[in-house]
């Protein structure tokens, strides 16, 4: 229950300077102006973040040029960037892309790392696909031994910011079969790898992911990270961390929804009198509020709990899946409440309103719903009584 | 639940299922299929609304004198049922369903012939203007004016969120020819050509990125004084009826055609699964509450008919329907959007969907599509809110 | 879809008649006296309906002397009754004893049969045992043959009316493990044979069930109903027609505390207004409204249902688990929602609402909760497709 | 969840723990088990409360010199978790989190010298006079009265729902001095002896079964001036001061030990259950959701305790507090009812339900009794309308 105020301070300085900097430079029309060029790079922002602002680091360890700021900067940066809808690709690259190779560190890792960090690169992790669900081991790409190094084969699916990615981290098999814990690995596969084909597209909150076809891609051995066969429980600390990140993303998103939900039913007249006279739209206010405030505070508590070095896999893994649960019901109670509220104009896309939706929306889903994650609390307490 | 169906009722459904079977092309139950939004857009709509006018079955619920087909209501839910199963384009229904009644229970022998017929091809497609910018649930504010000048009114002022105007060539209107008094006094039912200079056409494009809605200016529009249905000045008694026709109508049909597809989404999202493992089973249990649900639905709906074939007035019961029909409608594309995973995300138009090998599940773009056109459920055609107080004004009377 | 109308007017006749008697000898203050007294045997009112009403046959098929009315009667009979809180015995001795004898018949059963109808005979199905929850196969107590006849030997849990009743109808297994779907038999126990021993008491809703042990209870060769080991499907069928009889008996409960709720809302004042002024409370009124419209309407559907000859076992079970969940939904936003606005009042055995509400919630459990319905529903689904 | 604790914060568990072990009587800790409603009734909360008194924790949130701890918030949440967990009674809070707290803040030296230390020791025990029959969330309105006459004030009308006032020998009791003007103003807060003449008690049984309630009648009671806490005719903001006093507290504790028991039973209730029946994964789920609730509560409560910590005024928190805590209350008490199945029916004292071979579980019981009791969790304390208003008006300001 202790934290440094120190780096408290530090970080919520950064975070002023970052929020000034997006609300100078992603305000949401140059936010849809950039993201409607964006089709093969980052908007304009991102090079800002890295290079006018340096902050790409805070978040990482201080042996890689980091701040050390752990889970905790994560949180306070990705909840920033929710706030201005710009989360990706701090998501894919730093907090999945940057994690995985600082804890599987090497010769191709290092260098990517101090890259990603530079602004100089872009991952996108290249995990999940088309038949599976939500299931973290249901991975029917192959890994196989060929000559000097590897070759690789499958499909992967909404891969995240794959069209602006330099790089991708790919999760394969190198033995066993599909939804079997054991026998996957990690690969980092650069973009204009021969055999590598992309179908880019955008998804519903403006941004960018692809299908991606691995065919018959050669590799060398340092693509490796981490050891052969062993990559589960790497993949399924990555995705904890972007769990929990999109957690503090969507922390941003619906304070945003919340004040202009505000500001519109203090403003909006219906019946000669302001629709903030409604009690039935008070209580539902009232019921956003307290979703919000309460995926907001577990967030900061598990971000600070993932912090702790001790912390198990099994803990980390309940403590995480709480937060989203959290977070899910309280995108869709403030996601919804705001359209409801809205009325018709929360409908269009002529309001902030329409797009945070539906970055809330994705959020729900992303990286599990509610119920995979409950389902998931539920066998970790059966595994622990 | 299956219910028990008469002899002559299973023959009627028969009858049903031969004509779809028959008329219903291919390219229209995929037009059907993908239609997230509330209707189909105008091209498919009207196509599938000329050959249901062939049959005579465009205009069901009119009197037999118009052109009706003289079903009882178990008829027509069976009709409506059959059409949503065979995933059939949903006509919208701005000239059969809303205006037409009207044009009936206020119009003149002449407004009659002008404008039924037209309805009853699909010759004229209908807009509505009601809602004005500052008038939503308030709709009595309503501050769009028309002048009386010589043959004709002239009309000034804006209408939003009016559905296919982008498509019409006809409008029905409620305008100001009146202003002091009550809010609900002075209002008039203006029914127009859509053409008529002046109007201009602003798309609104919702959150799903579909154009299904528009704002329409009105600049000096000058249309004929027999553009009036019923008294000038009462206008707000015509706009009520238009309402609670509105909200009649059967949304089970609908809600098990969309709880059918999310089952075969299901079975395929979780096909691969082991025995242990408690994702499709949880599932499972949630179709199972929207089945029930659905039943409960559906036994207030029979109910409803029933009532109605005895000639009762309808009182709250369309209330409770749009309540319970659009807010299970949209417990059913948050339950399509889980199941579809990841794949939810994807924003691309459904005929892009199939791609060599890299082919986006369809229903996936659909989950979404759905869920996102969905949330206006709660809000078009009365608002949720505005429901449940008539419904608590009346069992508290 | 069609019912014979004449049938309906007899039986809206019928139970405009119950009503008035019951409102005339079963208010809530006579209930509770007679309640109060009631340790061996049901209250007075239950003579009233058997000889001054001579209602008990109505549902009853023709050939045992009943009006043939079918579920619809007992729909009917049980929503009037509901409306006085005086379900039982009818629910034990008529819906569900009646009805197995009917389908069990045989000499002691016909013999039984007349004079439960003619009231001098009230039945309680032990059925429940403690370990069961909700599973109705789930049926420890056994049944061997000895001598001439059988031996009873088991535990039966919360059996509804039986410190009321002149005779048991036991489930036993004759063959097989508890769980198991076959080896189920029934017996009819009078409750003086000796080795059966009872722990009657109250229940929430004022009336009187008990835990009977049976211990080397030694009975006739005819003691037994039906085929020995085929008794399931009839127990399956019993319980269910028990739970449209109670999902029918809540429409009564719940009409009741809507009634009481929306008297009260209209005259409580607080803050210088009736409470019914308030929006939100308008919409938990409405929402509690349409929750029973919903239960009252699929009940009397399922009713009728019920009353097709050809229906499958697996369409009744479908049918009936569905109007239960309606019902269970019902019963606790009706319930729940009575108790919320009366405030204080609500919570005491002082008004009517206190004890109809508790027979509201234990009907939400009754033949299993909402839950547990669902999940059936489920398993048939799958079944189904 | 498990929070990390410093090694300070350990060590004061292990304290708490080592001194529970100690103390609790395994009769205490029966009684505290079977306590369904809200407190333990007189005889066991006060030997709970005289334990504690000698240990010197029975009024740990008071200020240090009136005989508080001292503690940190965080142990404060420690002692409350401990203690829940050891199922020690839970003693009515009238005396030392209601009343005590306003005499420390309004009282005179006098005044607190003569009733702080019988509160500390267990000596007084306390009811609260605040609702009428027609002063209910509308408290301003109450009609209570008090006349001054010569060194007394003469009390005439009636109290509701007072807590356990069977038991008590003292009364803080709001009371109308003045008529006319605001509803708030004229209210005075009056602290006397609960055996004054005059007095009469109503018993009123719940829902429940239980007498944890009385109405109170005054006829002519006569109390002398210096009962008057604060100024007269100022009372309200006495009133007011207690009712966010009240609100204050964490729920998790209760809450986490209500869903072991909740497990537990669930473990018991399927146990002997296929692998095949769903019934227990389909539990498991549920009460993995309840867990998750309690999660984000708790993190909500652990972060008004740091903000107490930084001496941030409370706000809105007990609000969010009161409605969250008491509807997940609730649902606990839902799912245990479930949980217990057919059981739960059966009305009869906990004591009385093991008996020779047909003993009945005493957890079905007690699930029922609570659920019933906690139907009053949301309408006791300021009901959650209220709270939600209170919560609107903040946000919407």
């Amino acid at each position: 229950m202790s934290t440094s105020t120190d780096q408290e301070d530090t970080l919520a300085m950064l975070c002023d300077s970052l929020a000034r900097y997006l609300d100078d430079q992603h305000s949401l029309p140059q936010r849809l102006h950039a993201l409607a060029q964006a089709d093969s790079a980052p908007p304009p922002f991102w090079q800002g973040l890295a290079n006018e602002l340096g902050l790409l680091g805070v978040a990482l360890a201080e042996a890689q040029g980091g701040l050390g700021g752990g889970m905790a900067a994560h949180a306070a940066m990705m909840e920033t960037l929710g706030g201005a809808l710009a989360a990706e690709p701090y998501l894919s690259t730093i907090v999945i892309g940057a994690g995985l190779l600082q804890r599987n560190p090497g010769a191709q890792a290092d260098v990517l790392l101090a890259r990603a960090v530079a602004g100089q690169a872009v991952i996108a992790f290249a995990h999940t696909e088309t038949q599976g669900w939500h299931d973290r081991a249901e991975v029917q790409a192959t890994l196989v031994p060929d000559g000097d190094g590897f070759r690789l084969d499958g499909r992967k699916s909404v891969v995240q910011s794959a069209p602006w990615a330099s790089h991708f981290i790919v999760s394969a098999r190198s033995s066993g079969s599909a939804r079997e814990q054991g026998g996957l690995s990690l690969v980092l596969v650069p973009r204009d790898t021969p055999g590598v084909r992309m179908r880019p597209y955008a998804t519903r909150d403006g941004v960018r992911a692809a299908e991606i076809a691995f065919d018959g891609v050669r590799l060398p051995m340092d693509a490796l990270l981490g050891n052969e066969g062993g990559a589960l429980p790497h993949i399924e600390q990555a995705l904890d961390e972007g769990t929990l990140a999109v957690c503090a993303e969507a922390t941003g998103v619906m304070r945003r929804l919340m004040r202009d939900t505000l500001d519109y039913v203090r403003q909006r007249k219906q019946f000669g009198v302001p629709i903030a006279s409604f009690q039935v739209l008070q209580h539902r206010l009232a019921d956003m509020h307290m979703a919000l405030e309460q995926a907001a505070a577990l967030t900061s508590s598990v971000a600070e709990l993932l912090d702790d070095a001790e912390l198990g896999a099994e803990q980390r893994a309940r403590a995480v899946s709480s937060a989203k649960v959290a977070v899910a019901k309280a995108c869709k109670a403030v996601g919804q409440g705001a359209v409801q509220l809205h009325g018709g104009m929360g409908m269009t896309e002529e309001l902030a309103v329409g797009h945070y939706v539906r970055r809330a929306t994705l959020i729900e889903g992303l990286f599990g719903p509610a119920s995979w994650h409950l389902r998931r609390v539920a066998r970790l307490q059966a595994s622990a009584s | 639940m299956a219910w028990k169906l008469s002899p002559a009722e299973t023959a009627f459904r028969d009858e049903v299922r031969d004509f779809l079977a028959r008329e219903l092309t291919p390219e229209l139950r995929v037009a059907g299929r993908r239609c997230s939004g509330i209707f189909n857009d105008y091209e498919d709509g009207i196509a599938w609304h000329r050959i249901l006018a062939k049959r005579g079955w465009s205009t069901p619920k009119w009197p037999v004198e118009h052109g009706g087909t003289g079903w009882s209501p178990m008829q027509h839910y069976i009709f409506a049922s059959e059409v949503s199963t065979a995933n059939a384009p949903r006509v919208a229904p701005m000239g059969t369903g809303m205006v037409a009644p009207v044009i009936i229970a206020f119009g003149t022998e002449a407004q009659k012939r002008a404008w039924l017929p037209g309805i009853r091809s699909g010759d004229d497609y209908w807009c509505q203007g009601y809602s004005e910018p500052q008038s939503g649930s308030d709709l009595a504010s309503l501050q769009c004016k028309a002048v009386r000048d010589g043959d004709h009114y002239v009309i000034n002022g804006t209408k939003i969120w009016t559905t296919h105007a982008q498509y019409a060539n006809k409008m029905f209107c409620l305008v100001r020819t009146r202003s002091g008094g009550k809010a609900q006094q002075g209002i008039s039912f203006l029914c127009f050509d859509f053409k008529t200079p002046g109007i201009t056409v602003r798309p609104i494009i919702s959150i799903s990125g579909d154009h299904e809605l528009n704002q329409v200016f009105f600049d000096d529009v000058r249309v004929p004084l027999d553009s009036l249905l019923g008294e000038e000045d009462q206008g707000w008694s015509v706009a009520k009826y238009l309402l609670q026709h509105e909200r009649g109508g059967a949304w089970t049909p609908m809600l098990r055609e969309r709880l059918r597809r999310l089952h075969t989404a299901a079975d395929t999202a979780f096909a691969h699964r082991d025995a242990g493992d408690m994702a499709a089973a949880d599932m499972a249990l949630r179709l199972a509450e929207i089945e029930c649900a659905i039943d409960a639905v559906e036994a207030t709906e029979l109910q409803q008919l029933r009532a109605q074939a005895r000639g009762e007035p309808p009182g709250i019961r369309p209330s409770m329907g749009k309540v319970l029909g659009s807010e299970l409608r949209q417990r059913i594309t948050e339950l399509a959007v889980e199941i579809a995973g990841p794949q939810a995300a994807i924003d691309m138009p459904m005929a892009d969907c199939e791609l060599d090998d890299m082919t986006v599940p369809e229903e996936a773009v659909f989950a979404m599509s759905a869920y996102l056109n969905d949330r206006a459920a709660s809000i078009y055609a009365g608002t949720n809110e505005v429901q449940r107080n008539i419904i608590a004004a009346q069992i508290l009377k």
